[in-house]
């Protein structure tokens, strides 16, 4: 059986083809890499009329920020938004896959998504991966029977519930929900409670920091509201700024003029430029 | 593979993680009897050793350095040069940057074999996008493009961290960078990858300033490059800069530390 | 611990006047000073994990050579960390006494701490002997300390070179207890970069000046090759008249003093039709 | 608990710069295990003699322990010799301190900055078990690693070793120094989880040492 000799894009799904080569330069003694985490505050709740979701905006490498303001709050339908904590590059794909599965059902049954629906796709395929996908997700929205908050656990496990948090920065958050919520919040209050959530995560939690995402979902209007909150901007900028005593010593240079932006001279030579 | 973010409740210290390996030459540090007579032959012999015991990641195999960094209207991308095996220096002036189209450039740091691989196929799925589109790729796009066959490879992926860097619609710039599943993360100032990338971190964020011209920002990211990989065994040996305005293309070699 | 092997623990007699006085005091005998031992049953992984996690400072590139005028002694500067490097400036050619030089490889401290003990051994032997010690007797001293710790995990792998009676000496000794008298040595991990110039270009009857270029030359090589050698290339000279420093350049510049390169002038590509 | 371990890391960074007539010593006060800020006002510096501070970062149990077995060496040393101990001479005893538990390594790594005799500032830096360095300027702990190619670049000065020797000081005034030491810590608290809260900031000059403080970012 002869294989395609052209590698031809496949179909999708995940392939396998390195694992054997991984295992053997493992057995070798090279360790492979730790990915991208968000160690990550993420945090929902149902209020008056609708779901509030925040998040806080670092990425983690270890003890390094590898990105100071990553979103992490998931666009899965004009009515329903998805918080994901855990290996970023999970997070990212299953809510990107599941989004555009949801805008095929739309198309298919020229109906708002609802909820549960983005709830099973998410939940059938992280379980199908026993939690080697490592997506911890919140996931919100408003559809035709009303409000909805789930959390989704990488083994595909989820939660119903009023308010919920995850991520590293989850007790922290808890704290603040546990002490204040209350039903049927207003509009307002549902939002400084939930900033109140992330801060608290923010500030306690080494794994979050910078910014607060929140995203408001009500019957019909969805409010990203991106870098609500910036509690921590950089202390100290020196206005002089820094000169370099040694200038880079250059061993050799080639300048490449853009070919656009030659335009044709009539009469003119073109090539001189 | 610690999973922190699920929120591990397990109290008390964390237990040391394996931290680097020492990167030694003389007697390794595992002392069990047989090693160790093992060991003692070889060292009476050559006094050295050439295999390097400790083990190392295998993004350090071959050793790398790449960094990208915003300026007015103008991106600069710039790499080290060398390519080692563990501690051996094997080639000092190897290409970790490659020209996807006049306003797209991808740096490729970290095993080096996955390194061009990865870009043999990049150029591959570029073509086959232009012949339909008839148009260069835009830099965004072709981020989503690297993204989706990183991810592909999601378990048994490329030990490969790429650094893409372009001029957008409007020319505005754009440079992102992903860990080797495909995560990807847009920066407004600089990102950078490779063996020294905490040295390169610190170095960018106490040297970058917003909206530099492209001489000055020729300068600052040469400095951050070479200060950085000056502090990192596996990285250096020159250096290799391409700084990318509307109007042209400069690419440089620098003069760096050779050791 | 070695059974009927005393641990040679003299290095602690400062460290002993304190603590074996007041022993003395309180039980009536000085117990003998001991390294502090963790009361772990499995040392070796303790160790291991030890040394992994305090990563001590290491790697390098260090020769020496016996020749018709003396003894010629060089050694880089660069210690690293992991994949990190702590210092470009390290000593690593230690002065014994005027007549004698130690060099360093493996673990930075271990080498310090015991080429220091080594020097006070030394002039304690001259003022009992009122004579200097040999070459031969000062590296049996270190190879006997090095010994009574063998398999406790230090990390040396030194050479002592000198003048006595006898004329030149050179030893290599090492934590595992070897012990060798020879002409031509090169330890550590840029070494067998360093052999290759080396054994090419000796030659016994060699003028001070050749020798300090071949051993300088064969340093610039192995910090070209080896990532854990790098920084400043010191050249020592040890004559009848006791040691001498010849040199310390910068292998940046010794590289492009060796292998000039024009920086060429900027060149401007066309742009094809 | 069969992983239990002896040591644990609380984070922080440690700063010191040698001028010709001053020394800075800086450390953030934050002090952390795991994912978890213990205390966001720790001090990681320590004054050991008139003219020796030093600063420490890792675990710091070990680093308390430390601090008082020097504290018990320099006040015996007074007795003895009825003089402050100098600086190298402080850095040598910690050197050997640090040594004599070589097989159950003080998890702290330490920079100790100064006035030497002639009055030119010193810093000598450390690795874990006793190795240790006269230099211009030195960084210890989780931002080490973000700091130091910025320093190099701004500090750069000959090696000690070179000979021809070139002299090796750096030419910052103190202002400049202590200027230098804040951009380091606001870059490296805004890239490191283990730094961050406040900055302490100590300057050794001829007229003695003084204190100064800065905030920092407190995610």
């Amino acid at each position: 059986m002869g294989t395609a000799a052209v590698d031809v894009p496949m179909k999708g799904g995940f392939s396998f083809d390195h694992c054997r080569r991984n295992a053997m330069l493992s057995d070798k003694g090279l360790k492979p890499p730790s990915f991208l985490k968000t160690g990550t505050t993420i945090v929902g709740l149902i209020f008056q009329d609708g779901v509030i979701l925040g998040a806080d905006t670092r990425a983690t490498e270890g003890p390094i920020v590898a990105d100071k303001n990553c979103e992490k709050i998931h666009y899965m339908a004009p009515n329903i938004y998805c918080c994901g904590a855990g290996t970023a590059a999970d997070t990212e794909a299953v809510t990107d896959t599941v989004s555009s599965q949801l805008q095929l059902h739309r198309y298919h049954t020229s109906r708002e998504s609802r909820v549960v629906t983005a709830l099973s796709l998410l939940k059938s395929h992280l379980f199908s991966y026993q939690g080697h996908v490592s997506a911890a997700l919140v996931l919100g929205g408003v559809d035709v029977t009303g409000p909805h908050l789930h959390t989704i656990y990488p083994h595909g496990s989820t939660d119903t519930l009023p308010f919920a948090t995850m991520g590293s920065g989850s007790l922290a958050a808890m704290a603040v929900f546990e002490s204040k919520y209350r039903e049927g919040l207003a509009r307002d209050e549902g939002i400084k409670l939930v900033t109140e959530a992330i801060c608290s995560g923010i500030f306690n939690d080494l794994g979050s920091g910078s910014n607060v995402d929140v995203c408001v979902i009500t019957k019909g209007q969805t409010e990203y509201l991106r870098n609500l909150q910036t509690p921590n901007p950089r202390t100290y900028v020196n206005e002089r700024g820094y000169s370099f005593s040694k200038k880079t010593e250059v061993l050799s240079t080639k300048i490449t003029p853009l070919k656009e932006l030659v335009e044709v001279i009539e009469g003119g030579d073109a090539m001189e430029e | 593979m610690l999973d922190r973010a699920a929120r591990s409740t397990k109290p008390g210290p964390v237990t040391f993680g394996i931290l680097l390996k020492l990167d030694l030459e003389s007697p390794p540090s595992q002392h069990s009897p047989k090693t160790a007579l093992r060991f003692a032959y070889s060292s009476l012999s050559s006094s050295s050793k050439f295999q390097q015991s400790p083990p190392m990641s295998i993004f350090e195999y071959n050793g790398s350095a790449v960094i990208a960094m915003v300026g007015k209207n103008c991106f600069a991308i710039a790499s080290d040069r060398r390519l080692g095996v563990q501690l051996q220096t094997i080639a000092t002036d190897f290409q970790k940057i490659y020209r996807v189209h006049d306003k797209l450039f991808i740096g490729l740091s970290g095993l080096a074999t996955d390194a061009q691989t990865l870009y043999q196929r990049l150029v591959f799925r570029h073509k086959l996008y232009e012949l339909r589109e008839e148009r260069n790729m835009k830099p965004e796009t072709f981020a989503s493009l690297v993204s989706a066959l990183l991810y592909e490879k999601r378990f048994g992926p490329y030990f490969c961290q790429p650094v893409i860097a372009g001029l957008g619609d409007e020319n505005k710039p754009f440079i992102c960078t992903m860990d080797s599943i495909g995560a990807k993360e847009l920066a407004k100032d600089f990102v950078v990858s490779g063996t020294a990338s905490e040295s390169l971190y610190g170095a960018c964020e106490a040297m970058f300033k917003p909206d530099m011209e492209p001489e000055e920002l020729f300068e600052t990211i040469s400095q951050a490059l070479l200060s950085s990989v000056d502090r990192d065994c596996l990285s250096g040996w020159g250096g290799h800069v391409y700084v990318v305005t509307p109007t042209e293309v400069t690419e440089r070699i620098l003069k760096g530390r050779m050791d | 611990m070695l059974k009927g092997m005393k641990l040679d623990t003299s290095a602690l007699e400062s460290h002993r006047l304190l603590i074996g006085a007041s022993n003395e005091l309180q039980n009536g005998f000085s117990t003998a000073p001991s390294f502090e031992i963790p009361n772990t049953t499995d040392f070796d992984c303790f160790q291991k994990e030890a040394i992994q996690m305090v990563k001590p400072a290491k790697g390098t590139t260090t020769l020496a050579f016996i020749f018709k005028e003396g003894v010629m002694v060089a050694a880089d500067s660069r210690a690293s960390m992991g994949g990190y490097i702590s210092s470009q400036s390290v000593k690593k050619i230690i002065e014994i006494n005027p007549y004698m030089l130690g060099t360093m490889a493996g673990g930075a401290a271990d080498c310090q701490f015991w080429h220091r003990n080594l020097g006070v051994k030394c002039r304690l032997h001259e003022l009992a002997n009122k004579r200097r010690i040999s070459v031969t007797g000062a590296s049996k001293l270190l190879a006997n300390i090095l010994y009574s710790y063998r398999g406790m995990g230090l990390s040396v792998g030194t050479m002592i070179a000198g003048w006595d009676e006898t004329g030149p000496g050179l030893y290599y000794v090492d934590s595992e207890g070897g012990r060798l008298k020879g002409m031509r040595f090169s330890v550590g991990s840029g070494s067998p970069y360093a052999y290759g110039v080396l054994d090419s270009g000796y030659r016994y009857d060699m003028s001070v000046d050749e020798a300090a270029e071949l051993a300088r030359r064969a340093i610039y090589h192995a910090t070209f090759r080896d990532g854990a050698s790098g920084g400043v290339a010191s050249v020592y000279y040890v004559g009848a008249d006791g040691w001498k420093k010849l040199s310390g350049d910068d292998v940046a510049e010794l590289h492009y003093n060796y292998y000039p390169v024009q920086p060429t002038v900027a060149e401007h590509v066309m742009v094809e039709g | 608990m069969a992983n239990w371990s002896p040591y644990d890391n609380n984070g922080g960074t440690c700063v010191a710069i040698a001028g010709a007539n001053y020394c800075v010593i800086a450390a953030d006060t934050r002090m952390s295990t795991g994912y978890s800020i213990l205390t966001r006002d720790y001090s990681k510096i320590c004054k050991l003699a008139d003219k020796s501070v030093m600063a420490s970062s890792g675990f710091q149990a070990d680093v308390r322990a430390l601090q008082k077995v020097l504290a018990a060496r320099h006040s015996i040393y007074q007795h003895q010799h009825n003089k402050q101990m100098s600086c190298p001479a402080m850095a040598q005893l910690l050197s050997n301190t640090l040594y004599y538990k070589r097989f159950f390594p003080y998890y702290a790594f330490n920079v100790l900055g100064g006035l030497d005799n002639e009055g030119k500032g010193c810093v000598f830096t450390y690795d874990a078990v006793g190795s240790y360095e006269r230099v211009g300027y030195s960084v210890q702990g989780s931002g080490s690693t973000l700091i130091m190619p910025f320093l190099d670049n701004q500090l750069k000065s000959p090696s000690p070793l070179l000979l021809p020797a070139k002299d090796a000081v750096t030419p910052l005034s103190e202002p400049e120094a202590i200027d230098l030491v804040k951009t380091c810590f606001a870059s490296a608290t805004e890239r490191d989880i283990y730094t961050g809260d406040k900055l302490e900031i100590m300057v050794l000059n001829v007229d003695g040492i003084r204190c100064e403080y800065m905030e920092l970012r407190k995610d």
